[in-house]
C-alpha cells in the first residue's frame, strides 16, 4: 500500500544521509559509486528504515538494491519509474542501465532492452526498443561494398597530422574505411567540431565512411569506465561490453574484418582498452591491426600534446601537428572559448 | 422519511495511484475520495487529473460516493481540476484549505458554468469545504451556511496543527476547538462534519482512541488513508445492542403514527422530538451497515 | 539325489528341492554386503559407514544406468541444490536418456535445460515447473511431453510402479553414516522430509546426501538406515535462507486482508467450523491471513481444531503451541519457523506423501479434511480450477495438493483476486489447463464477491443469512471480471502437447499444448 | 494536436502504463506496445491507443507503451497525459469530455 513506503531524494551533499544509503547498498555487497548525481530510496514509513534504493549517473542507472523480504513487492518499478521521470525533467531521455545476467529479467520487465551481454559478467541494458536498432540502421544506410573492409574508432581532440597519418595508412590498406567517431561530449572540443576537422582532414580519402559512435562506441552510456577511473576490473568489463557491440552490432552491418588502432604512449586508460581489444575482437572474427603512431621531433603526435601546448601558451608550436584545417580552426573566433578552457582546466580529455 | 445518507469512512487514494484507482470500491467505503491535491507531485498533476477524469467516467465504482480532493482554486490547477472532474460527473468536490466564504463562493460558479456548459443539471455537483487553517475554523458557521451545494465541512488536521505551531496527538487536545467549531457548525446548518485522516497506519490503538474521540464529539465519519482502517471504523461506529433495540422502538412509533395519519410520534406517553427520530434512523442505518440483521417493523 | 552341490563351506548340498525348488547356496560371509571394511582387516565385517568418497562414487555403486529413473525431493524449495548437484555429476559421467522424478522443481533448476539439451535426461515427472525450466518446456523443449502429477498422484505412481525409481538421490540436513536422517536439525533444515519418505521406502537404490553428518543413531529419523545404500557428505544440500524463507511474512495487503476476512466468514457459516474441525490452508498471503482471521473466530467461539494438514506454516505452529490445533500433520514445512517445531513438538507429526494424500491407499488424510483453502490462476464457471500454467499459457506453478485436498476436504474454499496481473480475469469461462474438476470445488472467494457451486445448496442456504456477505453466481463473478478488463481474446496454442497432466488417480485429466508465438 | 517534443507519463507499476510519445520523422503513427496481458489485450490495447490518438487529432507520433496490466481508464490518462505533455498544450476540457 502506498503509505508503506515513501519515496525520496537523497541529499547527496548530506554525509548522514550518504551514509545510510552506503551502509544499506553495503549490505548488498554494493557501493554508492562516486559519480552518482541522483540517489533516490524507499523508506518505510513505520521506522524510517531504507528498504530500497537506485540511483543515476549520467544517464546511467545504477547501485539498486532491494530488501531481501521485501523482494516482489514492486518496489523497483516504483524506483525506476521515478528516475525515469527525474532524468526527464534533466532532458535525458535515453537511459542505460549495467546489471548481472541474473536480474536482466527485471530489468526488461520495466521496459528495458538489451544491448550487450557479457556472458557470466554484466549486461547492459537501455530503456527503448529503438536505440541500438537506430543506430544499425543509421549506419547500415553507409553501407558500402568491398572485400577488405574496415573500421578506425577516433576521438580528435582535436584532429592532429598523428589522426591524419593514421587514417591515410588504413585507408591505403582497405578498400573501405569506416571511422567512427566518440560522440560523448566530454572532450573540450565539442563532438561537433570533432566531425568537423575529421571531415575536413580526410578530404582527400575517398573511400572513407564517417559515422557519430552515438551511445555505442565509447561513450558514457556502454563504457562508463573510459570516463571516470575506476579499478581496472571494473574498466576490463566495461572495456568488452564497448567491444562486444563493436563485434556483434556494428561490425557485422557493415561487413568490417579488421580494426585500426593507433599505438597509446600516453593514456593508460585506452592503452588498456587497446590491449583488451587485441585480445577479444580476434575471437570474434575480427583482425585488430595497431599502428604505430606519427612522430614528430622523435614525439608521437597526439592531440594531448595539441592541449597542452595550449595550455602552456605555446599555440604557434601546434603548427606543426596539425593539418592546415585544424590550424585554422585553432585560430578561428569560435576556438577562443574552447582555448581558454583548456588553459584553465587540468581534465584528461 | 428518508434516512440520510450514511457517510463514515472516505478512503483517500493518491490521484496517481493507478493500482488503486482501479479497484478500491472492493473495500467498500462510504465515499472514496480521489485526491488531486498534496499526495500527487507538481509534476504529476496533469497525470493525475487524467487519471481521476478516465476512471470517474469509466470505472464502476458500485454506488459509492466519489469525492475529488482538488488543488486550490487561486493556484495553478485547481481550475483544470473542476473542468476535468466535473465533467466526468463527479460526486462531491472537497475544497482544500477553505478559509472564507469567498473561497467556496469563487468554486461554486465554476462549478456552475462547467455544468452548464457540459449539459449537467446546475447544482448537481456537491461541495465539501475542508477547513485545514485558524481562519477557516474562525469562518466554519459562515461557510457552511453559504451554499446550497455544500454536503459538509471537514478538518484537515495537517496544515492546521502547522499553522497552529504545534503537532498532532493521539489524544488531539491540539485538535478539541477545531473539531468543536467545525461540528457545531455542521449540526447548525444540516451538513456532515468529517474528522482528519490518522496517518500511522500500523497504529490500531491510536487509531481506535481518535475514533472514539470524534465518534463521541458527534462526528459523521472520517478520512481514512488505508483500506485496513475502514473496517475498525465501522465496527467503532456500530451501535450497541441498546442503541439498537432503542432505535427499533422509534421506528415502530413514527410506524403506528403514520398509521392513524398523526403527525406526532410518542413513545411510553412522551413525544418524539425531530432530532430523536433522525438519530434512531441513523442508528438502524448504522447497524444494518455494520451487518446486523434489523428485521423490518410491520 | 542329483544336482548335488559343494557350497562355500564345504557342505554338499542339492541345487533343488521338490516342493521348494532352486536353493541359493551358500558362498561366503559377506557375499550380499554391498560396503565393507577393508578388506585388509583382521575380521572384515560390514563397513560401520555408508559414507562414500563422493557423489560421482555413489552414483557408480548405485549402478545407475541409461535409461533408468532418478528422482529428488523438493523439501529445500527454492533453494535446493541437490538436483543441480546430482545432474551435473551425472552428465559429466555421460549418462543418457534418463527419467527425471523430482517431486517438484523450481527458479533454481535452470540448467536442467542443458541436461534435457544434451539428452542426459529424456523425461521428466513433476508436480511443478517454475522459471526458466517451465518456459523452456513450454516453448518445446522436451520431446517427451512433461508429466505433472499431484503429490497424492506421485505416490499412487510409485507404488504402482508406474514411476519405477532407480535410485533416489535425497538430500537431508541431518544423517548419522549409517543414513538415519531427518530434516529437522543442521544448517539446511527444512522440517518435514514427508515427500522423500515414499521414495526411500520404494527407490532401488537410495543416495542421500548431506552437509550435517550426526552421531550415531540420528533419532527421530524420518528415513531409516535400512532404506539408505550410500551416503555423500557436501558442502551444503541448499542455501539455508531460501529453504525457509518467505512464506511466514503475514499480509498488509489490503486485498489480501479483504479476501481472507471474506473467506474466514464463509468458514465461520459454512457448518465446518464446530469444535473439533480439521483444516488445511496453504502458504500463499491471503490463506496465511485467513489463518490468523480464523484464530479470532476460534477464541472467541471457543472452538479447537483437531488437526491441521499439509503444508504447515509458522502461523499455524503458533495456534498449535497457543492450544487451537492439537495436532499437526505435517508432509512439508513451509517455513524455518514450521521446520524447527518438531524438535519440541510432540504432537507435530511427519507423515510422507502417502499417508497425506494417496488416493488410490487404503487411507489418506486429506479425505479427513473438514476444510481446505485452495489459490487459483484461473477458474472457471465450472469452477474447474488451473493452477499450473499462466495468463501466457506458459507453465508457472505446481499441481501440488490441489486436487487431492479439494477431493477429499468437507469443504473446498478457492481464493483469489478477481482480476490479477492488472488485468487478467481470474474467472473465465474456459480455464487453459484444468488441474483439480470443479466438482470438487464448493466455494469461490474473490475480494469483489463469493460464489457457491450450485451443487452445495446446502451451503449457498447457509451463507444467505449471513449479513454482508457478498454473494453472486460464478457467471456474474466471470461478467464482473470481464467488464472490468474486456473480454480476453483466448490463448492460442500448437497442435503440439508440451505436458500430461495426471489427476491424483493417475488418469489424464488434461494436456498442455505448445502456445503460439 | 501535434508531437512537438519527447514526452512520458506513467509508471511501470503494477497496473499503471508508461507511455513515451516522440515526434516521428516519417509523419506517420508507429505504435510500440510491450504488454504483460499482450496475449489476451493486446489487440484491444493497440485498438484503444490508435482511438485516443484520432480523437486528440495526432497524426504523426511515435507511441511506446510498457504496460503492466493498466485497465482502459489508465491507458487513456496516461496517453492523454504524455500527448499533452509532448504537444505542450493545455487541454480544452471541452473537447475531452
Amino acid at each position: 500500500m502506498n503509505h508503506e513506503y515513501a519515496l525520496e531524494k537523497i541529499n547527496l551533499s548530506s554525509k548522514k544521509e550518504k551514509k545510510e544509503v552506503e551502509d544499506f547498498l553495503e549490505k548488498h555487497q554494493l557501493l554508492l559509486d562516486h559519480d552518482v548525481s541522483l540517489c533516490l530510496v524507499l523508506r518505510l514509513t513505520l521506522n524510517q528504515k531504507i528498504v530500497a534504493t537506485a540511483s543515476a549517473a549520467g544517464k546511467v542507472l545504477k547501485c539498486f538494491a532491494v530488501d531481501q523480504d521485501l523482494q516482489g513487492e514492486g518496489l523497483s518499478n516504483k524506483l525506476i519509474s521515478e528516475l525515469i521521470h527525474k532524468k526527464a525533467e534533466e532532458n535525458i531521455r535515453h537511459l542505460f542501465v549495467f546489471t548481472k545476467p541474473e536480474n536482466t529479467f527485471l530489468f526488461e520487465s520495466l521496459g528495458f532492452y538489451v544491448v550487450a551481454k557479457l556472458e557470466g559478467a554484466v549486461d547492459l541494458l537501455e530503456n527503448t526498443p529503438y536505440g541500438l536498432n537506430n543506430f544499425k540502421k543509421e549506419i547500415i544506410e553507409k553501407r558500402i561494398e568491398g572485400n577488405n573492409i574496415a573500421g578506425l574508432v577516433v576521438n580528435c581532440n582535436p584532429f592532429t597530422l598523428g589522426h591524419q597519418y593514421l587514417i591515410e595508412l588504413a585507408s591505403k590498406a582497405s578498400d573501405v574505411l569506416h571511422l567512427f567517431v566518440v560522440w560523448e561530449d566530454a572532450s573540450v572540443f565539442p563532438n561537433t567540431v570533432r566531425l568537423k576537422l575529421i571531415e575536413e582532414g580526410t578530404k582527400h580519402l575517398k573511400n572513407i565512411v564517417i559515422h557519430k559512435g552515438h551511445d555505442y562506441i565509447i561513450s558514457r552510456a556502454t563504457f562508463p569506465t573510459y570516463f571516470i577511473k575506476d579499478d581496472d576490473k571494473i574498466l576490463e568489463t566495461h572495456a568488452r561490453l564497448d567491444l562486444q557491440i563493436f563485434a556483434d552490432s556494428i561490425a557485422p552491418v557493415l561487413e568490417i574484418k579488421k580494426r585500426y588502432v593507433g599505438a597509446e604512449p600516453y593514456c593508460t586508460t585506452t592503452n588498456s582498452y587497446n590491449k583488451i581489444m587485441k585480445e577479444f575482437l580476434p575471437t570474434k572474427g575480427i583482425e585488430v591491426v595497431e599502428l604505430a603512431r606519427k612522430e614528430f621531433n622523435t614525439e608521437a603526435i597526439s592531440a594531448s600534446k595539441v592541449r597542452e601546448l595550449i595550455r602552456e601558451n605555446k599555440l604557434s608550436e601546434c603548427k606543426n601537428i596539425v593539418p592546415a584545417s585544424t590550424w585554422d580552426f585553432l585560430n578561428s573566433f569560435e576556438a577562443e572559448k574552447i582555448i581558454q578552457k583548456i588553459k584553465t582546466t587540468q581534465s584528461r580529455h | 422519511m428518508e434516512t440520510k445518507k450514511l457517510r463514515r469512512s472516505m478512503l483517500f487514494i493518491p490521484g496517481s495511484n493507478a493500482g488503486m484507482l482501479k479497484n478500491s470500491y472492493i473495500y467498500r467505503p462510504d465515499a472514496v475520495m480521489f485526491d488531486l491535491e498534496d499526495s500527487v507531485s507538481v509534476r504529476e498533476k496533469d497525470t493525475a487529473r487524467l487519471m481521476v477524469f478516465h476512471t470517474l467516467k469509466s470505472i464502476d465504482y458500485r454506488g459509492i460516493e466519489r469525492v475529488v480532493r482538488i488543488n486550490p482554486i487561486e493556484g495553478p490547477d485547481g481550475m483544470d481540476d473542476i473542468e476535468a472532474v466535473v465533467r466526468a460527473h463527479v460526486d462531491v468536490i472537497r475544497l482544500p484549505k477553505t478559509e472564507t466564504v469567498e473561497d467556496v463562493l469563487a468554486v461554486e460558479k465554476v462549478i456552475a458554468r462547467v455544468e452548464k456548459e457540459a449539459g449537467i443539471p446546475v447544482g448537481k455537483t456537491k461541495i465539501l469545504a475542508a477547513i485545514e487553517g485558524p481562519l477557516g475554523v474562525v469562518n466554519a458557521f459562515e461557510i457552511a451556511k453559504c451554499s446550497t451545494r455544500l454536503m459538509g465541512i471537514a478538518l484537515g488536521a495537517e496544515d492546521y496543527v502547522t499553522n497552529m505551531h504545534t503537532s498532532r496527538s493521539i489524544q488531539g487536545s491540539e485538535l478539541f476547538q477545531a473539531r468543536s467549531q467545525i461540528i457545531i457548525a455542521a449540526r447548525a446548518t444540516g451538513l456532515y462534519a468529517f474528522d482528519t485522516v490518522f496517518s500511522d497506519v500500523n497504529d490500531t490503538d491510536g487509531f481506535l482512541t481518535e475514533v472514539n474521540i470524534i465518534k463521541q464529539l458527534g462526528f459523521d465519519g472520517k478520512s481514512l488513508i488505508n483500506p485496513r482502517q475502514i473496517e475498525l471504523l465501522h465496527e467503532a461506529f456500530k451501535p450497541s445492542e441498546k442503541e439498537i433495540e432503542r432505535a427499533k422502538k422509534i421506528l415502530i412509533a413514527i410506524k403506528e403514527a403514520e398509521a392513524k395519519g398523526s403527525g406526532v410520534v410518542s413513545l411510553d406517553g412522551r413525544m418524539v422530538d425531530k432530532p430523536v427520530v433522525e438519530r434512531a434512523m441513523r442508528t438502524i442505518a448504522l447497524a444494518k451497515a455494520s451487518g446486523i440483521r434489523i428485521e423490518e417493523a410491520q | 539325489m542329483k544336482n548335488l552341490n559343494t557350497n562355500g563351506i564345504g557342505r554338499t548340498i542339492p541345487s533343488q528341492i521338490e516342493g521348494i525348488g532352486n536353493l541359493e547356496l551358500y558362498t561366503s560371509s559377506y557375499a550380499h554386503t554391498k560396503l565393507m571394511t577393508k578388506s585388509d582387516a583382521l575380521k572384515p565385517r560390514p563397513s560401520k559407514t555408508k559414507v562414500v568418497k563422493d557423489l560421482e562414487e555413489a552414483i557408480k555403486l548405485s549402478g545407475l544406468k541409461d535409461g533408468m529413473t532418478v528422482s529428488f525431493h523438493h523439501h529445500f524449495r527454492g533453494g535446493d541444490f541437490v538436483v543441480n548437484m546430482v545432474m551435473e555429476v551425472i552428465a559429466k559421467m555421460g549418462f543418457k536418456n534418463l527419467t527425471l522424478a523430482p517431486s517438484s522443481l523450481q527458479d533454481c533448476h535452470k540448467p536442467l535445460i542443458d541436461h534435457v539439451k544434451s539428452g542426459v535426461i529424456k523425461r521428466i515427472f513433476t508436480s511443478g515447473l517454475r522459471g526458466p525450466l517451465a518456459d523452456a518446456i513450454s516453448r518445446g523443449l522436451m520431446n517427451v511431453p512433461v508429466v505433472i502429477h499431484s503429490h497424492g498422484g506421485r505416490a499412487q505412481l510409485i507404488e504402482s510402479g508406474e514411476i519405477k525409481i532407480d535410485v533416489a538421490f535425497l538430500g537431508v540436513s541431518a544423517s548419522d553414516v549409517y543414513g538415519n536422517a531427518n530434516g529437522r536439525f543442521g544448517k539446511s533444515a527444512c522440517g518435514s522430509l514427508g515427500y522423500a519418505m515414499i521414495d526411500a521406502k520404494h527407490a532401488a537404490n537410495v543416495v542421500l546426501l548431506t552437509d550435517n553428518i550426526v552421531e550415531y543413531p540420528n533419532a527421530c529419523a524420518s528415513i531409516t538406515q535400512e532404506q539408505v545404500d550410500y551416503i555423500v557428505e557436501v558442502p551444503s544440500v541448499g542455501d539455508p535462507k531460501k529453504i525457509g524463507a518467505g512464506a511466514t511474512r503475514l499480509t498488509k495487503n489490503p486485498q489480501d486482508l479483504l479476501i481472507s476476512r471474506l473467506t474466514a466468514d464463509v468458514i465461520e457459516h459454512s457448518g465446518a467450523f464446530f469444535d473439533g474441525f480439521s483444516m488445511q490452508t496453504g502458504s500463499g498471503g491471503a490463506s496465511l491471513s485467513v489463518t490468523k482471521f480464523l484464530r479470532d473466530k476460534m477464541l472467541a467461539k471457543n472452538i479447537k481444531a483437531s488437526f491441521a494438514l499439509g503444508g504447515v506454516t509458522g502461523m499455524m505452529v503458533e495456534l498449535h503451541e497457543e492450544g487451537l490445533i492439537k495436532k499437526l500433520i505435517d508432509v512439508q514445512s513451509f517455513d524455518a519457523e514450521a521446520a524447527i517445531s518438531m524438535q519440541r513438538n510432540p504432537n507435530h507429526l511427519e507423515v510422507s506423501a502417502s499417508y497425506y494424500a494417496n488416493s488410490l491407499a487404503k487411507g489418506c488424510a486429506v479425505n479427513q479434511l473438514d476444510l481446505v483453502i485452495l489459490s487459483a490462476l484461473e477458474i472457471d464457471t465450472n469452477f474447474n480450477v488451473n493452477v499450473i500454467t499462466g495468463s501466457d499459457g506458459v507453465i508457472r506453478g505446481a499441481s501440488g495438493g490441489h486436487s487431492d485436498t479439494a477431493a477429499g476436504a468437507g469443504l473446498s474454499i478457492v481464493v483469489a483476486p478477481l482480476v490479477r496481473g492488472g488485468r487478467l480475469p481470474s474467472v473465465m469461462d474456459r480455464v487453459s489447463t484444468v488441474i483439480t474438476p470443479g466438482d470438487t470445488i464448493d466455494v469461490l472467494v474473490t475480494d469483489h464477491g463469493i460464489a457457491v457451486n450450485p451443487r452445495r445448496t446446502d451451503l449457498k442456504e447457509k451463507l444467505k443469512n449471513v449479513p454482508d456477505l457478498p454473494l453472486y453466481t460464478i457467471e456474474e463473478l466471470k461478467n464482473m471480471a470481464y467488464k472490468i478488463t474486456g473480454t480476453p481474446d483466448p490463448l492460442e496454442f500448437n497442435e503440439r502437447i508440451i505436458g500430461l497432466v495426471k489427476y491424483r488417480d493417475g488418469s489424464i485429466i488434461d494436456v498442455i499444448r505448445q502456445i503460439k508465438e | 494536436m501535434e508531437i512537438k517534443k519527447e514526452a512520458v507519463a506513467g509508471t511501470v507499476e503494477s497496473s499503471d502504463a508508461m507511455v513515451t510519445i516522440a515526434p516521428n520523422p516519417t509523419g506517420a503513427i508507429e505504435i510500440h506496445l510491450k504488454s504483460v496481458v499482450e496475449r489476451q489485450f493486446g489487440r484491444q490495447i493497440r485498438k484503444l491507443v490508435e482511438e485516443t490518438l484520432k480523437n486528440l487529432k495526432i497524426k504523426s507520433a511515435i507511441v511506446r507503451i510498457e504496460d503492466k496490466g493498466a485497465l482502459d481508464a489508465v491507458l487513456r490518462a496516461r496517453l492523454e497525459a504524455a500527448a499533452d505533455r509532448a504537444s505542450e498544450q493545455k487541454v480544452n476540457w471541452k473537447e475531452r469530455a
